[in-house]
């Protein structure tokens, strides 16, 4: 009962960072690959609040909450861009999308 | 252990009421609404009616459980599941009374106090999007989805002003758990005029109350926002592919969030389980109205509209009459007569929701996101400068 | 003493009808030239009259133009006798010309064009004259022949007008370049291109040592002036220019800008003192030049280039004085030859106006009945140009041939042959214009006052002209030569002889000349072929040159090496490797997030295992 | 308790990220994340921050992820098709990946100085009091910027989104 040793906390960032690389590369839906940037940026969260615990500050925590906020900005943005490209190309398949090369 | 076996005393307790609360506010519903039509309401089940929750759960659990072929069932099943256990939990926070000494044992009138109890309810409403959402999508059915939409775009729309007149009652607490809140509210300027978060500058809040009802309408897919079930364009909405017991989750969880909003909005602005009087008269206010109405009841006796009246009112007197008494005993009262204004507060907003639902007609949809967002948000981000000017002022 | 103002009422002029010309009634246009002209005279006379003896050169700095190490360059004006003479003619011939304009011009297109054109060489001509230092007069220099140019193609619409401005254009790049050499090499030599400057340095210099220098610089330098002033070998773009409207071969191509490389030698005296090689060169080139051109002139029919071949052999004269040290001599003729060679081209220009256009001698005569003013003024510059005693051209040429006969006798007598030429070829010219029968076919008619009153002025000045002294007035500058009887007695007598023959061959018996042509046969058509220099030229010089720009330059070079070497070659390459590379940019957001991913694999191992989370 | 808790929200985590990517529909894959981030709030509630988990809550449970459902329900997203493009991230994507992670443990385990064990409510300093005084002083300057940063999201989304594009 009781304590957890910190490194866990951080290998499990580091899972689930991975995790979400793996869907990154793996997944060819946008909206799916999107959600993997999204998995990565709660995984370093998690590494934010974990170090902020280990060195009793809480500016971990002030990054974290910038990490959040920049996220839901770029959701925004990023679904906007999301809705434009299947407005314009019917399709959602990352692969389909690499008109910008020749 | 202690704790525990409190904790879970008390959640029996108030789970126990708060069920209860849920199937009868059905019934009052269709009273009031009966009334306001010069109707009657249900009669049959039991004396006027009192039975028919009863009835209605059974009728509920005991109808066919029709699974649509064309559903994606995982999220078919999971959308009701979501949408009343979100609805259910925030009633752990809410505070109904203050502290108490019970058998030696002091504790809360509160299943657990959080210190950040407010963000906890907003988390929680944010969350209870994804039950109606997932409803709408699963169903396969166009009429649902669109009602899924619609209410998912009405809710996301409407935490904004929600959130923003949230802020006003925090700044002048100064804290995010609903128990602070409630605590800072007591005493009276004067000696007669509660502090009340409604009543303090500037203003007085009654703006911010306003907008947080409005929004909270909004948030519970009430009247006369129901956009996500108007029945003439969408059939039922979200759940037109859910029945009986499924059908019952998304109806008790309506009715929970409803209970939630008028908690909060007792909590934030009406002083929570503060009295409108001092002490020395408060403690007799709930003895008063009961004797009142059995004084009521024993008049209504002369002359009775039904036959099974000569039965029911001597029992309803006689049953005000003892609640009169308990209320009236000293070592009672510091439990009973908290939790009685707290009641009638939470009360007094039910019934404006029924009251509202009754009388107003329902929003067009684009006229319900203009309102929203070139009316509400912009009225809530107004008071909310005034009020952190006045706050930073004095 | 605001010496800047001379040019910049032409400049003013220019601006005002450059851009404001085509909105602007006629009336208004003419009085902007003219007036700018105008009072750039006025101004000299009043300048002049001010500064009366002048026996010092009077100079005005406005700014430092080029700085760089030693070599400072300002933008200086001077003023001495030399130039005052210049200023004279230039403005005083550049407002009689001006004014005939008018008339001449009035039914042209581009009315403000034209004299837009003129005011900016009237601009450019006085910033020639009055630069006190090589670079400046380069700019002048310069802007004439891009006025010169952009008045001979002013029939722009016509090949043969854009042609001849092309050609002349062409023709004084060959002389400007070696201009521009000789001011490189004065640099290097002096150190300064002020004419002050050099003129003392090369004051203190034994003739000897410096000779080679000075003889490469004056010869690079005559170069240019051989361009400019239409010598042999350059001379053959000025005949072409008569392409242009009769006022501007009348001033740029006869009275000024063609005699800029006389004024250019005659300033710069004091380094043809030096260079005795390069002076006998100037005089060869003169008097082969005065004879070639007036042998040609013997045969032209059209009235036009029978005055321009004159002109480049009057040109050959004065070069002829320049070359036998009698600088002021050559100034003398360069002023009467600006009074009657104007008065000739603008006379020919009546003689043309009144008849619509027509150019051609055979297509004229027996006109003095019906442009009588025209007949007289024509009348005396043809005896001016002559050398008749008593006009003009009589001094001028008279202290040319003077100072030659001093020199080499037989120089005088190849002048004199010359002379006799002349006199004969110009009344050739005007016997077949004004007398016999009229052989046209329009109906000539006299010229309005606006042109005929510059004609009496300049028919008032050949008469008289040569009794302002220019050599007296410029003996504090060059050396007076010595006046003698025999060359004048001798001149005077060839050009009698030339009027006699010329009025024996077309006016008594008009049949003689046919004969005399079936006689001559072949030297006739070589002359009338004007000893098919052009085609020489054509041949020897433009043809290679076009053939090896077009073989070599344009599809050896250009499309050989370095449109296909160097431009597309250098496009494959990059290409080919391109193709290489693109395989990494797969355009496949994947394929990058692996890479991504592989680098921050190898950033993490380099900083967690050596760097500095250890 | 607290071993327990972090074992079972560990579980549910990166279970709920492996779903993430084997799911083949978009909802699935949504959901997924909800629940990692619900997992992830809890554990954020173990380490003492309080309003970042209830801040996970609000800003990522309640308002991205349902950008996201919305999306996915606005575009009805289908399941994905195979392709064979991106040969260079189906070869060498898992030993990459595989070498990241596993260089990560090691760093995390070997590299890192000696690490506090984590005890619930030993230090709970992510109070929204104490993110209020930080925020609103050391990094005033960063809270500005991220706002309007936010205005010019907002502004970019609803031009992209409502431009008409032929």
């Amino acid at each position: 009962m009781g304590h957890i040793p910190l490194s866990w906390y951080l290998i499990l960032s580091a899972i689930l960072f991975g995790t979400g690389i793996a869907g990154f590369v793996y997944r060819k839906s946008v909206i799916t690959v999107f959600m993997s940037i999204e998995l990565m940026l709660n995984a370093v969260n998690l590494s934010f609040v974990a170090f902020s615990y280990q060195l009793q500050r809480i500016d971990g925590h002030i990054y974290s909450f910038f990490v959040m906020v920049v996220a839901a900005a770029e959701a925004a943005v990023g679904l906007a861009i999301i809705l434009t490209i299947f407005k314009n190309r019917g399709t959602l398949q990352i692969d389909e999308v690499d008109s910008m090369k020749l | 252990m202690n704790f525990f076996i409190v904790s879970l005393i008390k959640i029996a307790i108030v789970f126990a009421v708060f069920m209860t609360t849920l199937a009868y506010l059905q019934w009052v519903e269709r009273k009031v609404l009966a009334h306001i039509q010069s109707r009657t309401g249900p009669l049959r089940v039991g004396p006027h009616g009192l039975l028919q929750p009863l009835a209605d759960v059974f009728k509920l659990l005991t109808k066919e459980d029709l699974l649509p072929p064309y559903v994606n069932r995982f999220f078919y099943l999971l959308a009701p599941f979501l949408a009343v256990s979100l609805a259910l939990v925030s009633i752990s926070i809410i505070p109904f009374g203050p502290e108490v000494n019970f058998f030696g044992t002091r504790t809360f009138m509160q299943i657990s106090d959080l210190r950040v109890g407010i963000l906890f309810v907003l988390a929680l409403s944010a969350v209870s999007v994804y039950g109606i959402a997932l409803a709408g999508w699963s169903s396969n059915n166009k009429y649902s989805l669109l009602g899924g939409l619609r209410s998912s775009a009405q809710m996301i729309s409407y935490e904004l002003p929600l959130t923003l007149a949230i802020v006003s009652p925090l700044l002048l607490a100064n804290h995010l758990s609903f128990r602070e809140i409630a605590t800072s509210q007591a005493g009276y300027y004067l000696g007669f005029i509660p502090r009340w978060n409604i009543f303090q500058m500037p203003f007085p809040q009654i703006f911010a109350f306003i907008i947080f009802m409005i929004a909270g309408f909004a948030e519970t897919n009430r009247l006369p926002f129901d956009l996500a079930e108007a029945e003439n364009e969408l059939v039922a909405g979200f759940h037109t592919e859910y029945s009986s017991m499924k059908f019952a989750c998304f109806f008790m969880a309506e009715y929970a969030n409803m209970v939630t909003i008028t908690c909060v909005a007792t909590l934030l602005f009406l002083g929570g389980w503060h009295p409108l009087f001092p002490a020395p008269y408060s403690n007799w206010v709930p003895s008063a109205i009961a004797l009142l109405a059995a004084i009521v009841f024993f008049l209504q006796l002369r002359d009775p509209a039904r036959k099974r009246d000569r039965f029911t009112f001597p029992v309803f007197a006689l049953v005000a009459l003892v609640a009169a008494v308990l209320f009236a005993i000293p070592f009672l009262q510091t439990y009973l007569v908290p939790l009685f204004w707290f009641c009638s507060k939470a009360g007094l907003l039910l019934f404006t929701y029924i009251w509202v639902r009754g009388t107003l007609p329902r929003f067009r949809y684009d006229q319900l996101m203009h309102f929203a967002w070139t009316f509400l948000f912009p009225c809530a981000l107004l008071n909310l400068l005034a009020t952190a000017f006045c706050v930073a002022v004095f | 003493m605001n010496l800047w103002l001379i040019p910049f009422f032409p400049f003013a002029g220019f601006v005002l009808n450059g851009l404001l010309g085509k909105r602007l009634s006629k009336t208004f246009v003419s009085l902007i030239a003219i007036g700018s002209v105008a009072a750039s005279f006025a101004f000299v006379l009043a300048l002049l009259g001010k500064v009366y003896p002048l026996n010092v050169p009077f100079s005005d700095h406005y700014f430092t133009w080029i700085q760089s190490g030693s070599l400072s360059i300002g933008c200086d004006f001077v003023v001495d006798r030399l130039t005052a003479v210049m200023l004279l003619v230039i403005t005083g011939v550049g407002l009689l010309i001006h004014i005939y304009s008018i008339g001449y011009m009035a039914h042209e297109e581009g009315y403000s064009r034209f004299f837009t054109f003129m005011n900016l060489f009237m601009f450019f001509m006085l910033v020639l004259v009055l630069a006190a230092n090589l670079l400046l007069m380069f700019v002048g220099w310069e802007g004439v022949g891009l006025c010169s140019y952009l008045l001979i193609s002013f029939y722009f619409k016509e090949k043969f007008a854009a042609d001849a401005g092309n050609k002349a254009f062409i023709v004084n790049r060959v002389g400007d370049f070696g201009f521009s050499l000789g001011i490189f090499l004065t640099v290097i030599l002096f150190g300064t291109l002020d004419f002050g400057h050099i003129s003392s340095t090369v004051a203190g210099m034994p003739v000897e040592t410096s000779a080679h220098m000075v003889t490469a610089i004056t010869l690079l330098l005559f170069a240019g002036a051989i361009g400019k002033s239409a010598q042999f070998p350059l001379y053959v773009w000025l005949p072409d220019a008569m392409a242009g409207p009769t006022p501007v071969s009348a001033l740029i191509h006869a009275a000024t800008m063609v005699t800029a490389g006389v004024y250019m030698v005659a300033r710069l005296s004091f380094l043809y003192d030096h260079a005795p090689m390069a002076m006998h060169v100037v005089a060869l080139v003169g008097l082969f030049t005065a004879i070639f051109a007036a042998s040609i002139g013997l045969v032209q029919n059209d009235i036009k280039k029978v005055f321009a071949y004159s002109t480049v052999s009057q040109l050959g004269y004065m070069f002829l004085g320049l070359g036998v040290g009698a600088y002021s001599a050559g100034i003398f003729h360069l002023m009467t030859h600006a009074f009657f060679k104007a008065l000739l081209f603008l006379g020919a220009g009546s003689v043309i106006h009144g008849l619509a256009g027509e150019q051609d001698l055979r297509h004229m005569g027996g006109l003095r009945r019906a442009m009588p003013i025209t007949f007289i003024t024509l009348g005396i510059a043809s005896l001016a140009i002559s050398g008749f005693p008593g006009f003009s051209g009589f001094f001028s040429k008279d202290a040319i041939l003077s100072a030659v006969y001093e020199r080499s006798p037989w120089m005088f007598w190849v002048g004199a042959f010359t002379a006799g030429l002349t006199a004969f070829y110009v009344f050739r010219a005007f016997f077949l214009a004004f007398f016999g029968k009229y052989r046209g076919h329009h109906h000539p008619h006299e010229s309005p006052l606006v042109m005929t009153v510059p004609l009496s002025v300049l028919a008032l000045l050949s008469l008289v002209g040569g009794f302002l002294s220019v050599p007296t007035w410029l003996s504090g500058v060059y050396p007076l030569g010595e006046e003698r009887t025999f060359p004048m007695v001798v001149s005077a007598l060839c050009g009698i002889l030339g009027i006699c023959i010329a009025g024996w061959f077309y006016v008594i018996r008009p049949s003689m000349a046919e004969s005399m042509k079936a006689s001559a046969g072949p030297v006739y058509t070589l002359l009338e072929n004007k000893y098919y220099v052009d085609e020489l030229y054509a041949e020897t010089i433009v043809k290679p040159v076009i053939g090896v720009s077009r073989s070599l330059l344009w599809r050896g070079v250009d499309e050989g090496f370095i449109d296909t070497g160097l431009v597309t070659g250098i496009a494959r390459v990059v290409r080919g490797w391109g193709s290489l590379f693109r395989q990494w940019q797969s355009g496949s957001i994947r394929n990058y997030a692996t890479w991504i991913l592989a680098g921050s694999l190898l950033v993490i191992f380099v900083l967690g295992l050596f760097g500095g989370a250890r | 308790m607290d071993t327990f808790l972090f074992i079972v929200c560990a579980i549910v985590s990166v279970g709920c990220a492996v779903n993430l990517v084997l799911q083949k529909h978009p909802i699935s894959s949504a959901l997924s994340l909800i629940g990692v981030m619900g997992s992830l709030a809890v554990l954020y509630l173990l380490l003492g921050a309080e309003f970042i988990a209830m801040a996970q809550m609000i800003v990522y449970g309640g308002a991205v992820m349902v950008l996201f459902i919305f999306v996915i329900m606005l575009l009805n997203a289908g399941t994905e098709k195979t392709s064979a493009k991106s040969w260079f991230a189906q070869i060498a994507g898992f030993p990459l990946l595989s070498a990241f992670v596993a260089l990560l443990a090691f760093l995390i385990k070997v590299v890192l100085p000696p690490l506090h064990p984590v005890e619930f409510g030993s230090w709970v300093g992510g109070t929204a009091e104490a993110i209020g005084m930080l925020l609103f002083t050391k990094y005033l300057l960063p809270f500005e910027v991220t706002s309007v940063l936010i205005l010019i999201a907002i502004i970019g989304a609803v031009v992209l989104a409502r431009k008409e594009i032929d």
